[in-house]
């Protein structure tokens, strides 16, 4: 039987990650689902030159980048859809502190399928024949570039089509609804990549807005696309993906998502972003005091409630899983 | 657009006018924001089994409560059919040649229905990658539904310099250099046809692939579209007035637009 | 909105296939979920020269080929698990009437997932190097083949690996545990590569033991794996999988499985099953007669029914769904 | 048997040998039959974190009402934890590299541990493809797990006309030609450690890949696995005997074998 492997945000940043770390973030895209407290944890702990796999920009992107701490970072969206272009990011790249490798929504998933296939490629039947195929923000000076995504031959037909290099990141911090203590994990709204990125990443970390009883996934063991054997610890946080949406659970943050988006538009106010919402909390409650009740309360009266409704009888008490935690982090 | 004493918005025009081009029982998939109003503005309106999806895999879905804030906003997502993943919606469903139309939209596009979403560069990129002056949001899925698409509606606010001979970057591609030549890479998708602006309707010439003025509003002209467009815009012989939208048309668009996003401008 | 697609499996099988049809199977292994009932009106309907393309061998294939029906196939198992070698399969193999392509499982489900993104070709990263890839049944001249697996380079490192054949079946008829009148699907119980058969095929028909209520789909739209967007039509028909297993619902028929691959072995006896078991039952009644009420009973006091509880109250009754078929057959 | 007086029957012992292998917190996918009891003996016994997982993607079961009629039956789906597909169990998690450890069996096996499942032909195929005399059961997921997994564990009864010089068909590869050979294919996974049979256990030269004799059991010895063996069998220096089962042993093993298949032979 697996053991459990739950384990504190703090704990999870310090044990899997490092300086320099390609880090790859499992999301639904800039307004789902996103494990950005392990962004913000990387930042509390002053985690820099990261190498952000994404494959949309999110918040928690968006605030990496803005607070300087990725290097390099891949992805196919870089925007934040309704809610604008990506100002932390954006900074980034035009300052020149992050070097963007840009492909579409598309490639950075069939990377993931590759990866977890660990197939040297993937065939490429798109970005090919765009400025994508031939510029490279990882080697400038190659125009148009032939390792980024070179053209291969089919076998069968002759004809021509583009490769992608495949991505195996070496930490995945996938948000998912809910975990059971083992690590099996289901997903309410789509998956984008998480399923991939779960099999291609070396390390990964879920982090759960909900963590339920194992008897929970046994009933419903086709919902759970994420299996414990693939996983490496889990991390317990309610409203994690905050100011993003959690279907089932919660709603976009509309004030925060422009608020934080409009202080990462330059270094000061970004400053002051990290100051008050990145370093100001010391636990989870702190936490869920900095969202305010007001606001938990409003985001929380979701649509998409019902989502949940099936598998409530089997959430976890704080209690009990703070107990799990609490071995897990030894 | 006082002047015009409009009943309706340009805005609400090309949205109406998009939607139109999309047909009954067709595999759509739509973007968030204007690209996702004229899909369902369709959909109430004239192609009630239309089949939507998001990039993400969002299937059986319509917007409640006002315009999703994303593609995967839980105003979609409450009321899924079908929820799976970007691998299926825009590898198995739209890069394959399986997704009928496509709307995407653009920073940027050219004659050849090339669309920049990338960046914009203080004059040329030149030989080697430079970052851009201004970052814009990336080809996102519009790349892949640019190449896989059946055909490809491009929806975008028709000023000067929006409208280039050629882009600065190609982030999701049109006809390339015209002609044949995309079938240098051997696309599945069709390629766009039509670019739909708040001024008119352009489409591109069977042949060169170049985009000419097909059609203009009850409200612009033609001098009005070409003084707006940068490169030398051919009208076509058949250039004609779109109809203005229709009291049920604008009836289902703003009951999709609940929150009047769209009369705003 | 989409329409009801409900069509009785007579009309299914009249309006979607024709003799030298490439059919592919939506099945779970040999002892799992099995489409077998549309391979049953194949032959009642006197279909031949079929073009098989299964990922493992089932109870069905091995009723088509020991049938004579089947003059390619393809497939990754070719037995029967631990009910033993295939018979009807295997003489059709050895007396030449079927020429099976022999690939792996994980072959030909990523065949199926090449098709699915139409890729002309998947990289290969098994069957390489063993005869699977040397010997081809359907170019049997041809040695070492050129044309089944040949070897391409990875454009980044130059390593050499195989490519596949992608797969894109003419039609599909995929077993599920239950579908809403739309199309949209739920499985219990793996996949294998119904998820990927579905998007590769040209026409997909689900074999449905239950029908429910869309509303089932709303509640739990990430079991939904196949949408109503890909499906062309849905035949409703209880036991579907007979003698075979539905996870959920029945067991397998353990004297049926031996009784059934015994009688393929000879072509007389082959006969014999045929008048008894296929030509044999004039509507779905019939056919649960013919299965008999006590085998029925004892098989649907399978272990696995609590898997089928959180669906239960969403399932339609017979009268509902003949209404819907009467429309869809017209 | 009886002449041996065994409390176990060789079938017992092969599995038991073959749990041995096994190491706690692998990731394992097991066959169904033999395979299955070995992997799930080693869980009950001395294994209990293993990862085991089948072809089809059934994660996190083990085995209720005895012997699974195969890996998707509902015996061994009726407490999964999860289930998945085909390309994700076999293609992710085997092909990949990612799995430890594989249990395959073999109609026919040769000196480099290459696995016949394929068909028996009357003397060689020739140049061409022909059909075979009987057909087997081709070579189903062995073939990926004998490509991808970071080892292999072979099981097979040990007769004469199982062990060949070399198979007539390699339905799943083992060392091929021998020394370095699955080099030329790039293969991630390490190929058969061992082929464990009904009389004993061979185990691979690390230079030249020939498996020799490694290990024989209590009831069986040296010359006759030598004469049950198609090929100049060479014996290890360190051969050696395999400890008898345990009491706690065939406890274990008997309980997942709760129908008791094993020893009926």
């Amino acid at each position: 039987m697996p053991q459990p492997k739950l384990i504190s945000l703090a704990t999870a940043v310090d044990r899997f990650t490092q300086n320099g770390v390609q880090y790859a973030s499992g999301a639904a895209l800039p307004i789902g689902s996103d494990a950005i407290v392990f962004g913000r944890e990387l930042l509390r702990q002053g985690r820099n030159q990261l190498h952000a796999i994404f494959h949309c920009n999110s918040q928690q992107l968006n605030l990496l980048a803005g607070a300087g701490a990725v290097d390099k970072a891949e992805c196919g969206f870089s925007g934040l859809e309704v809610f604008g272009f990506a100002n932390g990011l954006r900074r980034s790249i035009e300052t020149g502190v992050t070097q963007l490798e840009d492909y579409s929504n598309l490639a950075m998933a069939i990377r993931l399928l590759g990866g977890a296939m660990n197939w040297p490629f993937v065939p490429a039947t798109v970005n090919i024949g765009s400025d994508i195929q031939y510029r490279s923000a990882f080697s400038p000076e190659e125009y148009p570039s032939t390792s980024k995504i070179p053209m291969i031959t089919d076998p069968f037909s002759g004809r021509q089509l583009g490769a992608f290099q495949s991505l195996q990141p070496e930490v995945a911090a996938i948000h998912v609804s809910m975990a059971d203590p083992l690590g099996n994990a289901i997903m309410l709204g789509t998956e984008w990549s998480r399923f991939e990125l779960s099999r291609a990443a070396k390390k990964v970390i879920l982090v759960a807005d909900e963590i339920v009883h194992t008897d929970c996934m046994r009933q419903f063991p086709n919902l759970v696309r994420i299996p414990d054997i693939v996983v490496d610890a889990i991390v317990y946080w309610p409203f994690a993906a905050w100011p993003q949406s959690s279907p089932g659970l919660y709603d976009v943050d509309e004030d925060h998502m422009r608020s934080m988006n409009k202080a990462l538009a330059t270094e000061e106010t970004t400053q002051q972003y990290l100051k008050d919402y990145v370093f100001s909390y010391q636990s989870h409650r702190d936490y869920l005091d900095m969202i305010g009740n007001e606001k938990r309360e409003k985001i929380t009266q979701t649509e998409t409630s019902f989502l949940m409704d099936p598998y409530r009888k089997w959430i976890l008490s704080a209690d009990e899983i703070a107990k799990l935690v609490l071995e897990g982090d030894r | 657009m006082n002047s015009h004493k409009l009943e309706y918005t340009r805005q609400e025009m090309m949205a109406i006018a998009t939607g139109r081009e999309l047909r009954d029982g067709e595999l759509a998939i739509f973007g968030v924001g204007l690209s996702m109003l004229a899909g369902y503005f369709a959909q109430a309106h004239h192609a009630p089994n239309i089949r939507a999806m998001t990039e993400g895999g969002v299937y059986g879905a319509s917007p409640v409560g006002g315009l999703p804030w994303g593609i995967e906003c839980n105003r979609i997502s409450a009321n899924a059919t079908s929820f799976t993943n970007g691998v299926d919606a825009l590898g198995f469903l739209v890069a394959s040649g399986r997704c009928d139309v496509g709307i995407i939209g653009a920073a940027q596009v050219d004659k050849f229905g090339n669309v920049n979403t990338t960046g914009i560069w203080d004059g040329e990129i030149g030989d080697h990658y430079r970052a851009p002056k201004t970052r814009l949001t990336g080809a996102g899925g519009a790349n892949d539904i640019a190449c896989g698409a059946g055909r490809v509606l491009i929806m975008v606010a028709h000023e000067p310099k929006r409208f280039a001979e050629k882009v600065t970057y190609i982030s999701s591609p049109g006809y390339l250099d015209g002609g044949n030549t995309r079938e240098r890479y051997g696309f599945i998708g069709g390629g766009p046809s039509a670019i739909i602006t708040t001024l008119g309707i352009l489409r591109p010439d069977p042949n060169t692939k170049e985009f000419q003025l097909d059609a203009y509003y009850p409200f612009s002209n033609i001098e009005e579209i070409k003084s707006n467009t940068n490169w030398a815009l051919k009208v076509s012989p058949r250039v004609h007035v779109v109809p203005e939208p229709t009291v049920d048309e604008l009836k289902a668009l703003r009951k999709v637009d609940e929150t009047g996003a769209l009369r705003k401008q």
